[in-house]
Formats: structure tokens, C-alpha cells, sequence
């Protein structure tokens, strides 16, 4: 069980969130600009670290709002919910 | 008091642990049940004997030792289908093959529907099965109720059974029997198998990977096949290589043993049901995978439950068996719920075999097969050759994830 | 024969007598006692047998350690697999003796099982001395928990204590779980702890030997505890073998119990004053370094052979050592280490900071006056075929050394070889003991052999107790439309959650009658149906148009007031997700649907992307979809029935045209009137807030009654739509089809410089001349029915030399549109450049050969959708 | 003619037979309230306002005689200033009260209720439905549960209340 910090209600249950994978991938400002390798990753590949991971996460039964956090793949330790504009 | 038979006994002997050499014309990394199974076809077809398997923990230990051993080939791609329906004729002679029981009991395993989108996605999947020479059949649920006796078909679950999809030939084998067989063949044919040996780096030279560096030291390496599952993007990482795949726990657990009740296998995708009874008499079920990244082999509880729940709504007798260990495996998933088989990237001797997400028990006598093909001719095998990584960069994707929400 | 003492025994209750069953046999016990001790006090040694040896066993231990006493519970439904050591019993209890394995029954149950979440600053898990010195150590915290798997907790200031307790697993972030059992069902207790202290004591460990399964052979703390407990006399004339100072304490009490101790013998060299005094007092000869070497006796226990000697006895009782209880410690990822000074496995580095552990369980010795205990395992003599190692498995040194040979040198290896600690005790008391041996074969030191993780849960939970209440129609949501009363006599279609009515037959009327009626109704007449399911969303504010414009294909800015426009949604990928109208209700207000099994899912994606990318867009999304009910009139005659409800309303197509909304009132009732189809016919949505959406239901019925106005089910819904060539999402696509691949070109803005999935659509996949099509397929002669999920081969095909080549397959079929003819959609490789080709529909080998059409069956030129 | 179409309304509930009234345990539906999400960063005026996430607020006022497409409080809340959305119909009220309310939600809720205090309002999911729970008293509960599940939450609520009715 995951207890997911959310920067608006606290901490919640695992099961009122949707995951949403790693933080910071951006949608591209000019899709159109990219070569096909670029585009796929951008749809595809996300860092998979066995490590520390910043990542966001809805409270999709809550609040409804997106938040990053960092969170360790290994052992579930998670830290400082970060600024409120996830992406 | 009913006495039990019991299982066929182990070989005398398997395998003997090997201090790393200096270098070998091929080094896998990851020796569970693909690295092995690669290991024995790179020596049994090719002749290629020196050859290393470096498994950071001990031998099967990881996914192969945490899966629910179902064993089929009904996928709904033509792609899919060629490389699974391999490995299942691989499987009916793995015995022979290997000289060792590996339990591999054909009970056929039963996909249920439990809606009409369901009904209508189970009928093409049965239909391109049968086109592409596979036993699949549809099964009405009175047909299924005969079967499975204890599978309540009637309409009054919340979700009833309204059909099934049915491979004869499909079932289970017992994992260990399987991982030892093949690395006891392996080790018979001169593969070095290692173990406690994790890999750390790799020393390469312009497109050439020269040499795997681990916690006991720089092993040379001619050519480098990962076979790593869920650590696969780690590795391919460290050459700068990222992979589409993303590693979740998957959880499955065990009951008491328990006189038969089942004799076939289970699955419903839409309420995350896998269940079969195994050689001994216990149950043993998957659950769904969790929606996180995760590599701590814990997954959460209340899935087990959401699991529970569905498993006593369908088989209401289920209600007083006990859960008696539970665990997680790490599955490592691909956008396309496909496997990636082929060269690495740019790298010119370096291969990958990843994103098996929940179906790599299954695959692993095909695999071993054509993977090691690949890695000793050079060039990919046919059945292997859709699942390329490219695919992700012209979108010719093999898309499972419709007839197989959770591949099991 | 009894075995019950006169006196003594803290557990139980003598004023309440109670009957139980054991094999068809009938023993007397007391309220308070487990099965375990009323079948020693009844004198019945035999608890099981080997699984595959058949081998008699008895019982061994006081607990969850216990390794032969499963049983299968015969009374109140019958459970498999219980262990009699935590079996309370109660009048008329019955059970049957195992050989290790169990069976399920077929009678229901009907137990009802609960679960409860609460939250605490503090849980201490084990109420012995340290567990209740942590807690009320704890107590200022706030809210503090003491809970106990034993029958009584006594009560300790500003600490909630639970008895008959016992945690079963720890997870992540302070996660614990219990199983409180109570007399009408079991409770699940999901614990959220701000810190967790593990207070679990330790387990007593046996020490292995010949003929060690021997009924006779047990704990020395556990045939101790059965005479403090229970009362009961475990033996009469025992021999005691242990390996630390505890086995000792036993020796006394059996002893001062009244049992005849013929012998102590203990490994070490030297024992600690106090219990040598002890022993020497009560004329027990004690030999040191000393062990035994095997057993004898037909079924029970009558002879004990020793180094010291043979000694006539019907109890051994040996203690190993004490494993401290880690296994919840090791549930989250904590680490544990062997300690020569306790001889067991302790914990070391913490799964986290939430989670402490104290006293025994930390490997804290209960007495000081102890001397280190002796890191023993094994006799050094006897058979190892007979040496039962996991007697609960059957398996022996002999299994284990197998392994050995073999070349396994991994306990993890070694234990999968063996199937030790595999069983339904998961190795509670073989575990360490294998280690323990394992170590000795391979000449290594413990610590470096290893022990394996223990996984949750500590003892076994039944699944109904982990369904809990989840049974039945409780086992997940249903959701109902407001007027499902009205329409809860109709065959019901479950899509997602949802209960939709499926079609209404009539007496007497199959699926494809009633159907067919409906159809005609529709396309001759008028009917009706809910369509209430639908998602519905209403985004506000200044820049809804350009969000829309970016998440649908098409352009949505340019949408006039009053106006109603068909979007098509992609994911990234270019493959489409969704479909659905949006309405403009002002300059800042438009009311979007969605399809009813994906109504969370795009207002989730529509938060994510205004969130996560486009924060700066003034954009409020609030789901809307229980605000209104929904009922559809479609149909020729529609107009007709619409103006007698909405005399206000001008209806007429000059008036209202099509795709375009109005409000006012319906029987008096207020609603939004669309003039959307999607049967192609003539046809009015009647939107009202959902509290009158039976009342609408109503007065719609009796409106149409004069043009005989057809209630109509999802079913129907699909043909007319079919006919019409709409697709529907999820059925004619499958996350692998393009709004091109479906013939919607139209739809897809070539003028927006994005919108989600255009890029992907560039890609060359996407562009290949023969993606898989959209298209209508009819039979060649006009009658055979077409099977959804068939798929197309070339005519005439081989169906017998496989691989048979396919180009596709049937995504909808139906058995009759408005001409009473059969007719399909499929997706076909290349379709559109193969209209009138034909092909076979393949559905289990049989083929029905079919031609290819357009996707439109029906009213081609759109003329009947303003009636 | 206002009161004939107000007559024709069915709450969720309706013709349930939901309800209870045990010592400690009391379960009402109060069907037809005025309920209105508010979208700003202000609390909006009202009697009974929930905070429901940032700049986001549940008006719960009492039923309103009028017939009209939506709740008259939506237009005061939307001319007050906010993004007002009628949702009377989308959810409905249920009241719970007594001292085994919140035990009684903790059955299939795992939000720690005692840290919400009077006047404040948690969502989240109870029983597989998601609902906002508002605290009216120490022993007073209202959940507001979507229309389609409320037949859901009343059958569930009610089989777990049988060890608190006497």
C-alpha cells in the first residue's frame, strides 16, 4: 500500500489516485518539428530507474488535481511533493 | 486421511556454479528461465558453448520463480501468435528435449467473457486462432459449466459468465523443474552458469560492446544478449539505450493444497481472475498488475482483495480456501503489451530480449529458441523479427493489449 | 483416558463444558481451549499424518508454529486446512484429521465478513511485558493501539487494546493488517500507523533427530504452556533435550506439573546455576553435551534413545531455541541478521522509519540469568530419510541433502528443491532449522547461508474474508440510470458499471423479434430509449473552444451558440479514444458527452492535459453526467410526439435544425431538447435535470401512445447506428484504428496546427494505402447470417491449410437492418479500395461468403434526419 | 402547476425504504437539496459550503419549490462571482448521525474521519462510489454520492450497519 501525499487533502490511500508515470515530459511545443525517433519517444519512453523517480499523480477520487512527487521504485519512500505545477 | 503421490523427483544432479573467466564469445545477462533457455539453444542449435550466464541473485529467482506458470498460445496477432504457438510445440517435447521432468500438464486453459464486447473480442480472437492453425474453440457456458463444475455460470454474479474462450493444448508446467532442466542442460553442453554476479557496467568501443563489468570483475564479452525482464532498462541504460518498457509488481499468490477442484485454467481479464490448481493441490492465482513503477517485489494489498472478491464471485466454493503467502514479480511492460526481441539500438553485438510484461513464462522455450538465433546468426529471426524496437518509431505496433489486458 | 489436571489452566472456562467431534469421536473440553489441547486432554496423540508418507504425527507446538494439527472443520460450513492450535472450540464442533491437504465444500457461505479502516499514531503488535511497556510508553502520542492475538488484553491507561488479534501483514507507509476473530464472521482491520513497534516475542524451535515426528515428540515451552493454559498433562514420564536456558524453565514447570522428568539433557557444556539447583532439587538428572538420537513406539512415543542412554517415555520434549518473530518485520523490506549470541535470525536495517521492534523479537533474551544459547540444529547421528526436517511436507535431511549433491547451494534453491516451508505453516518452525542445517552441510556459518523473506501474510486469511462484504451484487457498483424503474423489466446489457436495458421483448419474443420490431418502429414510426449513460461534462469558461480545438480532431472554436457539433478524440497516438456531440450552451458554457464506458476516462485525460500542459487556458470541467436523464424519441413520427410534449417548442426543421439544441419545457417538465441522431432518423433528445427523468419517461410514453411509440434497447440502438455506418468506439475500433482508418477524414482538421494524435497520424504507419478500413460487408445471398468476430479471407480459402491469411474482421454484425437483411462492419485491410469485392467471414471454420460495402446501409444521401 | 411538477421528482432513493433510526446509528436520504459546485478561489457565501479541493466548492442549500432547468442558487452563486454548476440531480444527500457514523463509513472508507473537523469535507471513495463526506457536527455526517451509485452506497451502508442496529 502506497500512501500518497497530496499536496491539497494529505495523505491518501493508493486507490484514490491514477498514476501518471514520470514528471516532466513535456508535450513538444511543435510535434510537427520532430523526426519520427523524436515523436516516439516522446509517446513511448519514460525513465523505468530502480531508484528515485519523479513522478506525478492525480487524486482523481479527491480533489482532482495533479501533483509531482518523488518516490524511491524500490522501497515506496517518498519525498517533498514538489511545485504545483505538475507537467 | 488421503495420502498424497508425490511430485517426480529432481535429477541427481543439475548444474555446478562456475567462477567467472576472463571473457566468453557470448555473455546473457539474466539467468532466469530466458537466459538459460538461450544459453542451451545458443550451444544445443548453434554450437556456441562458450557462453556465460550472469545472474546477480540466485539462478530463476526472479519473475521465473513468481509467475503463475499458465502456458498458451491463443494471442490475437498473427505476430504474436507465430512466436507463442513456437514456443507451445517447444513445450510438448521440452521433456525429451531436456531429459528432465518439467511437469507441463495440458489442461487447456479457459478465457471467460463476461459481457458482450468481451463475447465479441473472445470470437475474433478464437476465429484468427483457428485460421492460424490453433486449437482454440468458443465455449458456451453451459459447455464451460461442464468443465469447470465449480465455475458458477449461471446469471447470477455481477458479472456473468456469457462465454469462453478454450485451448485444449494450453496449461501449466512447474517453474522450477523447468529453469533447473534447462540449466542443467546448459551446463552439460559447457555453459558457465554464475551466479551472485551482478552487472555493474560495459566497456565498449565505438558501436561494439567489449566487455561487461560486475561485482566480480570485467568479464570479456564477443557478443552481449540481455535477458533481464524487468531490470532490462536499467541495463540498457548504461548504454545509453532507453527502452519503452516500464517495470510494475505483479502480484500472485498461493493457497493451502487442497483435493482437486480444478483441472483446467482459468482466466478472466475482466476481473483480473487467473487461477489454476497446481500439481500439489494449491491454487494458485495472478492478480492485476499495479499501475505504478516498482521494483521491491510488494505489491498492494488491496489488489489481492479486489482479487478475492472477484475470484469468490465466481467460484463461490473458493470462499473458505486460505490465501497463504502472497508475492509480486516485476513485469516489465511495453506500450504495445508486446515483446521486444532484436539488436540494441545502434549497438552492433549487443541484443535485447525485454517486455514480456506477464507472458514470459510461457514464451521461454520459444524464446530461448529464436533468441538464440538472433544472437548466433546475426540478423533476426523470422518469428522474432515484428517485435524489433523500431516499431515504436514507424507505429507498426503489435497491439495486445485488447484481447489480453493482462497477458498472464 | 484425560489428561486434565484437577486444577490450573488460565484459559479455560470449567463452569462451560463442550462437545467435540474429532474423526466421528466425541471428547469433552472446556470454553477456552483450542482444539489442540481438548484433544490432548482426551488423550488422542495421533493430530495427522504425512502428506506422502502417511506416517503418524502428533502434535508438536502450542501455536502458529505447529506443523501437524491441520484439520478440516466439518461444523458451521466447513473449513479446510485449520490449525488446531488456533482453533477455538465451541459446542459441537467437528473436524476431520488430514494428511496435509484439505478440500473445499460445496455449501455456500453465508459467513457475513467485515472490514474495518482505522488510523492510529501508535500500534504496538503483542501484548506481552515489553509490547505493554512500549505502549504505555507511547500512550502521550495520541491515539495509541495494543493488539494481541491471545483471549484477553488487560487494560492499560490511555492505550486501546484489541484481544484475539493477529496481524497478518505489513506493508508500505504503515500499513498493517489484522484479522480480529469474532464469533459472527471475522473482521479484516486495515491498521494505518503512523509508527508500528513489533512486540512479536519469539517462536520456540525444535531440534532434529530420528525419528524427530515421532507422535510424543514436542516443544518443551509448548507442552509447558498446555499445562499453564489448559491444564492439561502433555505426558507422563518425559525426557527433556534443549539447546538453551527456556527449555530449562520448561523442564521445572513439566516437572512441578507432576510430569515424571526421567532425564534433561542439553547440548552446551554448561548451564546457569539457578536451573541447575532447579533440576537437582527435583532429582532430574541432567546430562551435559549430551543428545538424542532417535525414537521408538508403534504409533506414540515409548522409548527415547540418547547418547546418555535409552529412557522409557511418552514425552520428548526438545527446544531448539527461540526464533525471534520477524516475519511482519520482514513483510515491508526489513533485513535481518543471524546472532550466534541468540542463535536466530534478528532484525537489523528497518524497512523505515515507521516501524521499531523490541523485547524478544529484537532478540532481547527474556531473563537475564540466561547463558547464551548453543547454535545447534541436528543430532549428529541417524538416518536422514528419517530425520524429518518439515514434517508438515514430509521432507527429510535426506531430501536436503539431495539438494546438496545436486549442486544447489542457495537456500532459496534448497527449499524449492525440498518444498520445506512451503506448506500451510510456511516454515513458522522448519524455516530456520533448515538454514540451520543447510549450514552444516555445506560447512559454512549460518549467517552466511541466509535466510529467506517471509511474504504477508503471517497466517493464513480465508478469501472470503478478504472479499468481505465485496459478494454478490455488492462485489462491484452498480450504476442505475434515474429512470431504471421504468425500464428494469427489459433484459438488462451490462456495459462497464452499468445496467443498460438490452431490448424489450414483447411475450413470447426472442432477442432478434423484439429487435426487429424495434427497428421497424424506429424507422417507420417513433421510439424511445434511455440514453442517460452517456458521460456528460460541462466545461465553462473563456477558452473551452481552444482546449476543444486541441483535444478533438476538428475544429470546435468556431461552434455558434445554440449549436450542437460530433467530435472524434485521439490519444497521442494518433488511434481514436473516444467520440461524442458537444453542445454550445453560451459564450463560455458547453456541455460535451462521451461515450457511457468512457466518461471518467476523458474527463481525467481532459483534467490531465489542461493541468499538466495548458494551465494558463481558462477552463473548468465539472462532470455533469447523473444531472441529467436522457431520453432519446427518434423516428419519423418523433416531431409529432415532441410538439404535444413541448408546446413551446417550434419544431419544425425550419425552425430547429438539426444539430442544434433549445430549451424548454416537456410536460412541463424544464430540459434542453437536442436534435441529434444517431439512427440517422428524425430524432429529439430530451434532456431534464435526472429527478424527473421517470416522470419523462412517462410522459414521453403517453404522448407517443397515439403513434404507437416503441420503447428500444442498446441493441436496436446498434443496428440504426450501424445502418448508418457510426461507429461505435471500443467495438468497431480497438486502439489500433485512426479517424482515417474509420472513413472520418472529414473530421480531421487540416487547418489546426495540432491537435492531439496529428502528429502521430504523419507517421508513415498511419499513412500505409492499406491500414485496415471501415466498411459494410452483406452477404452474398442475401440471407446468412454474419458472426461478429469472424474474420475475412480470401473467398473460397483453404480453411484447412493454415496459416490462412486474414484481412480483417467483423466488428459488428446483426442479423437484420431495415430490410430485414443481415449486414456487418468490419475492418478490412484496404477496404475502401475493395467495395464489392468478395471475401469469406470465417466464424469457427465455417465461412459465409460476404461482399463489401460502403459503411452506410442506410438513407446514404443523410435525407431522413429532418424527417 | 409548480407544485404538480415538483410532485412528479424522484430522488435517487426513492421507494427504497433507505433509512434507519438505532440508538447510535440514525440513515436518511434529504432528497432534492440545492447542491452547486463553485469553481473560485473564495469560499462562496452559504449556510452550508464545502470545501472540496483548491478553488473548488460544494454549496449545499435547501430545496428549492421553482421548476426551472437548474437551481435558482446557481444563478446566485454565478452572479456572487464564481463558475457556478448545477449538480442538484447529480448527486444526492445522505445524513448519517450518531456515535457510529463515522465508525460505520470506516467499512469502506480509509480516510481518517476524525481528523476532519465540523465544517470540513473530504472526497474520496466509500464502498467503490466516490462521494464527498462533509462534517456537520462531532456526530453528524452528510455524503453527497452520485446519483447512479446511491442505490449502491444505500444497500451497502445498510448491510453494514447490521452490527450497529440493535
Amino acid at each position: 500500500m502506497i500512501r500518497v501525499p497530496c499536496p491539497h487533502c494529505g495523505d491518501r490511500d493508493e486507490t484514490e489516485f491514477h498514476y501518471g508515470g514520470e514528471a516532466g515530459v513535456a508535450y513538444p511545443a511543435d510535434p510537427s518539428a520532430l523526426d519520427d525517433a523524436a515523436w516516439a519517444s516522446y509517446l513511448f519512453v519514460r525513465s523505468n530507474p530502480r531508484g528515485w523517480l519523479r513522478e506525478r499523480w492525480f487524486h482523481g477520487a479527491g480533489c482532482r488535481r495533479w501533483f509531482n512527487l518523488e518516490r524511491h521504485t524500490v522501497t515506496d519512500e517518498i519525498r517533498s511533493p514538489s511545485e504545483m505545477r505538475p507537467q | 486421511m488421503k495420502v498424497s503421490p508425490r511430485l517426480p523427483e529432481h535429477p541427481d544432479f543439475l548444474w555446478a556454479d562456475a567462477e567467472p573467466r576472463t571473457s566468453y564469445d557470448v555473455v546473457i545477462v539474466g539467468g532466469g528461465g530466458h537466459g538459460l533457455a538461450t544459453a542451451y539453444h545458443l550451444a544445443k542449435d548453434h554450437g556456441i558453448t562458450n557462453v556465460a550466464v550472469l545472474e546477480k541473485g540466485w539462478l530463476a529467482g526472479g519473475n521465473m520463480a513468481r509467475n503463475t506458470t499458465i502456458i498458451r498460445s491463443n494471442y490475437l496477432w498473427d505476430e504474436s501468435a507465430g512466436i507463442y504457438e513456437h514456443s507451445l510445440k517447444l513445450w510438448e517435447t521440452l521433456e525429451e528435449e531436456l531429459g528432465t521432468s518439467v511437469l507441463f500438464s495440458q489442461r487447456g486453459v479457459l478465457n471467460l467473457a463476461h459481457n458482450l464486447a468481451d463475447v465479441r473480442e473472445g470470437k475474433r480472437r478464437v476465429n484468427a486462432n483457428q485460421l492460424n492453425g490453433l486449437d482454440a474453440q468458443w465455449l458456451t457456458p453451459e459447455e464451460i459449466g461442464k468443465i469447470v463444475p465449480i465455475l458458477d455460470v449461471t446469471d447470477r454474479p455481477r458479472h456473468p459468465v456469457h462465454g469462453g474462450t478454450f485451448q485444449p493444448r494450453a496449461g501449466i508446467a512447474k517453474h522450477d523443474h523447468v529453469a533447473w532442466g534447462y540449466a542443467r542442460a546448459a551446463h552439460a553442453l559447457g555453459v558457465d552458469i554464475i551466479q551472485g554476479c551482478q552487472v555493474t557496467g560495459f566497456e565498449t568501443s565505438g558501436d561494439t560492446v567489449v566487455a561487461v563489468e560486475t561485482t566480480r570483475g570485467r568479464i570479456g564479452a564477443g557478443r552481449l544478449a540481455l535477458c533481464a525482464a524487468g531490470h532490462s532498462s536499467v541495463l540498457a541504460d548504461l548504454l545509453g539505450v532507453r527502452l519503452p518498457t516500464q517495470s510494475h509488481p505483479l502480484q500472485a499468490l498461493v493457497s493451502e493444497l487442497l483435493e482437486q477442484v480444478l483441472d483446467t485454467v482459468v482466466m478472466s481479464n475482466a476481473v483480473h481472475v487467473y487461477v489454476s490448481q497446481a500439481h500439489k493441490g494449491e491454487l494458485v492465482m495472478g492478480a492485476g498488475v499495479d499501475p505504478q513503477i516498482g521494483y521491491g517485489q510488494r505489491g498492494s494489498f488491496h489488489v489481492i482483495q479486489d482479487q478475492m472478491a472477484a475470484a469468490v464471485e465466481l467460484f463461490p466454493v473458493f470462499a473458505r480456501a486460505h490465501v497463504l503467502r502472497t508475492w509480486a514479480g516485476i513485469v516489465d511492460v511495453t506500450p504495445d503489451a508486446s515483446p521486444i526481441i532484436g539488436r540494441l539500438d545502434q549497438w552492433e553485438n549487443a541484443y535485447v530480449n525485454c517486455g514480456w510484461g506477464t507472458g514470459g513464462f510461457k514464451a521461454t522455450p520459444g524464446v530461448g529458441s529464436v533468441y538464440a538465433a538472433t544472437v548466433a546468426d546475426e540478423r533476426a529471426h523470422p518469428l522474432a523479427a515484428p517485435f524489433a524496437l523500431d516499431r515504436f518509431t514507424t507505429g507498426r505496433l503489435i497491439d495486445e493489449h485488447g484481447a489480453a489486458a493482462v497477458a498472464h | 483416558m484425560s489428561r486434565r489436571l484437577d486444577t490450573g489452566g488460565s484459559r479455560i472456562d470449567r463452569s462451560r463444558p463442550v462437545t467435540v467431534t474429532v474423526d466421528g469421536l466425541e471428547i469433552e473440553a472446556y470454553a477456552g481451549d483450542t482444539l489442540a489441547s481438548a484433544m490432548l486432554a482426551a488423550d488422542l496423540p495421533l493430530v495427522g499424518r504425512g502428506i506422502y508418507s502417511g506416517r503418524p504425527r502428533g502434535l508438536v507446538g502450542v501455536g502458529a508454529e505447529e506443523p501437524n494439527a491441520w484439520v478440516q472443520v466439518l461444523s458451521r460450513g466447513g473449513e479446510p486446512m485449520v490449525q488446531a492450535t488456533l482453533l477455538d472450540v465451541y459446542d459441537g464442533l467437528a473436524v476431520e484429521l488430514l494428511a496435509g491437504r484439505g478440500r473445499l465444500v460445496a455449501e455456500p457461505d453465508s459467513t457475513r465478513h467485515d472490514t474495518l479502516f482505522s488510523h492510529w499514531e501508535v500500534v504496538v503488535v503483542g501484548g506481552g511485558a515489553s509490547g505493554r511497556r512500549a505502549a504505555a510508553a507511547a500512550s502521550p502520542e495520541g491515539r495509541v493501539l495494543l493488539l494481541d492475538d491471545g483471549p484477553a488484553v488487560a487494560p492499560l491507561d490511555g492505550v486501546t487494546t484489541w484481544a484475539r488479534t493477529t496481524a497478518t501483514g505489513l506493508y508500505g507507509h504503515g500499513r498493517l493488517v489484522a484479522v480480529e476473530r469474532r464469533t459472527d464472521g471475522d473482521r479484516l482491520h486495515h491498521l494505518q500507523c503512523g509508527r508500528v513497534v513489533l512486540a512479536t516475542g519469539a517462536q520456540e524451535r525444535g531440534l532434529v533427530f530420528e525419528d524427530d515426528d515421532r507422535p510424543g515428540v514436542m516443544l518443551a515451552g509448548a507442552a509447558a504452556s498446555y499445562v499453564e493454559r489448559y491444564g492439561v498433562l502433555p505426558g507422563e514420564r518425559a525426557v527433556v533435550w534443549v539447546a538453551h536456558d527456556p527449555g530449562l524453565r520448561a523442564a521445572v514447570a513439566l516437572a512441578d506439573a507432576g510430569v515424571e522428568v526421567l532425564a534433561v539433557l542439553d547440548v552446551r557444556d554448561r548451564i546457569a546455576e539457578p536451573y541447575a539447583d532447579a533440576l537437582s532439587a527435583r532429582d532430574i538428572p541432567v546430562h551435559l553435551g549430551a543428545e538424542v538420537t532417535g525414537t521408538s513406539g508403534d504409533d506414540r512415543l515409548s522409548r527415547v534413545h540418547t547418547s546418555a542412554g535409552d529412557l522409557d517415555a511418552d514425552l520428548l520434549a526438545v527446544s531448539g531455541g527461540r526464533n525471534p518473530a520477524v516475519q511482519l518485520w520482514s513483510h515491508p523490506g526489513g533485513r535481518t541478521r543471524w546472532s550466534d549470541e541468540v542463535a536466530g535470525f534478528v532484525p537489523v536495517t528497518g524497512p523505515g522509519d515507521r516501524v521499531t521492534v523490541v523485547g524478544a523479537a529484537a532478540g532481547e533474551p527474556a531473563h537475564r540469568s540466561y547463558l547464551p544459547p548453543a547454535t545447534w540444529f541436528r543430532s549428529s547421528t541417524g538416518d536422514p530419510e528419517r530425520i524429518f526436517l518439515d514434517p508438515h511436507r514430509d521432507a527429510t535431511l535426506h531430501d536436503l541433502q539431495r539438494a546438496h549433491t545436486a549442486g544447489l547451494t542457495s537456500v532459496e534453491h534448497v527449499k524449492r528443491f525440498t518444498t520445506i516451508g512451503t506448506g500451510a505453516d510456511q516454515g513458522r518452525g522448519a524455516g530456520v532449522l533448515t538454514v540451520g542445517v543447510l549450514a552444516q552441510q555445506l560447512g559454512r556459518p549460518v549467517g552466511e547461508v541466509g535466510t529467506t523473506t517471509y511474504r504477508p501474510p503471517y497466517l493464513p486469511l480465508s478469501f472470503g474474508l478478504l472479499a468481505g462484504r465485496n459478494r454478490g451484487e455488492l462485489s462491484d457498483p452498480v450504476r442505475l440510470s434515474q429512470l431504471h424503474d421504468r425500464v428494469a423489466h427489459a433484459p438488462m446489457e451490462d456495459v462497464g458499471q452499468w445496467k443498460r436495458p438490452w431490448y424489450f421483448p414483447g411475450a413470447e419474443e426472442s432477442l432478434d423479434e423484439a429487435v426487429a420490431r424495434e427497428v421497424r418502429a424506429v424507422r417507420t414510426g417513433v421510439g424511445m430509449m434511455d440514453a442517460s449513460t452517456l458521460g456528460k461534462i460541462l466545461l465553462q469558461g473563456r477558452d473551452v473552444g481552444v482546449l476543444l480545438d486541441r483535444v478533438y480532431t476538428n475544429l470546435f472554436s468556431t461552434l455558434n451558440v445554440g449549436k450542437v457539433r460530433y467530435g472524434v478524440m485521439c490519444g497521442p497516438d494518433g488511434m481514436v479514444v473516444d467520440d461524442g456531440t458537444t453542445a454550445r450552451l453560451s459564450e463560455t458554457e458547453w456541455l460535451m458527452s462521451t461515450t457511457t464506458g468512457n466518461a471518467a476516462a476523458v474527463l481525467d485525460a481532459l483534467e490531465e492535459w489542461h493541468q499538466t500542459e495548458w494551465p494558463e487556458l481558462d477552463v473548468t470541467m465539472t462532470s455533469v453526467t447523473d444531472q441529467w436523464s436522457v431520453v432519446a424519441v427518434a423516428g419519423p413520427l418523433s416531431r409529432d410526439v415532441v410538439a404535444a410534449l413541448a408546446p413551446e417548442l417550434d419544431c419544425s426543421a425550419s425552425a430547429f435544425g438539426f444539430m442544434e439544441w433549445r430549451s424548454t419545457t416537456v410536460a412541463g417538465i424544464p430540459a434542453r431538447v437536442m436534435r441529434i441522431s444517431f439512427s440517422g432518423e428524425l430524432a429529439f433528445e430530451l434532456n431534464v435535470p435526472s429527478w424527473w427523468g421517470a416522470a419523462l419517461w412517462d410522459a414521453v410514453a403517453q404522448a407517443g401512445a397515439p403513434y404507437g411509440i416503441t420503447p428500444y434497447g442498446t441493441e436496436t440502438m446498434h443496428v440504426l447506428r450501424a445502418e448508418k455506418g457510426f461507429p461505435i468506439v471500443g467495438q468497431d475500433t480497438d486502439g489500433t484504428v485512426t479517424p482515417h482508418d474509420l472513413g472520418m477524414s472529414w473530421a480531421v482538421s487540416r487547418k489546426k496546427v495540432d491537435f492531439i494524435g496529428k502528429r502521430s497520424l504523419a507517421r508513415a504507419d498511419a499513412q500505409r494505402p492499406d491500414r485496415r478500413h471501415l466498411v459494410g460487408l452483406v452477404p452474398v445471398d442475401g440471407v446468412s447470417r454474419i458472426v461478429e468476430g469472424s474474420q475475412l479471407v480470401a473467398h473460397g480459402a483453404d480453411l484447412t491449410a493454415f496459416p490462412v491469411p486474414m484481412a480483417g474482421h467483423v466488428t459488428s454484425a446483426y442479423p437484420a437492418g431495415h430490410d430485414g437483411r443481415p449486414f456487418a462492419l468490419a475492418l478490412l485491410d484496404a477496404g475502401r479500395d475493395r467495395l464489392g469485392e468478395v471475401l469469406d467471414a470465417v466464424d469457427d471454420l465455417v465461412p459465409v461468403p460476404v461482399r463489401v460495402t460502403g459503411p452506410v446501409s442506410y438513407d446514404v444521401e443523410g435525407t431522413r434526419r429532418d424527417g | 402547476m409548480t407544485a404538480d411538477v415538483l410532485a412528479l421528482r424522484r430522488s435517487p432513493l426513492h421507494g427504497t425504504g433507505f433509512g434507519l433510526a438505532a440508538p447510535g446509528l440514525t440513515m436518511a436520504e434529504e432528497p432534492f437539496r440545492s447542491l452547486v459546485e463553485v469553481r473560485s478561489p473564495a469560499a462562496p457565501a452559504g449556510e452550508l459550503v464545502w470545501r472540496l479541493g483548491p478553488d473548488w466548492w460544494l454549496v449545499d442549500g435547501p430545496p428549492a419549490p421553482v421548476v426551472a432547468l437548474e437551481v435558482p442558487l446557481a444563478g446566485e452563486l454565478r452572479a456572487a462571482g464564481g463558475v457556478a454548476t448545477d449538480v442538484s440531480a447529480h448527486r444526492t444527500t445522505l445524513v448519517l448521525t450518531g456515535p457510529h457514523a463515522a465508525t460505520l463509513i470506516a467499512h469502506g472508507c480509509p480516510i481518517d474521519l476524525s481528523i476532519v473537523p465540523v465544517g470540513g469535507c473530504v472526497q474520496g471513495t466509500l464502498a467503490g462510489a466516490q462521494v464527498a463526506l462533509g462534517r456537520t457536527g462531532p456526530d453528524s455526517l452528510r455524503v453527497y454520492v452520485r446519483a447512479a451509485f446511491a442505490r449502491h452506497l444505500a444497500t451497502w451502508l445498510s448491510d453494514a450497519a447490521t452490527p450497529y442496529v440493535e
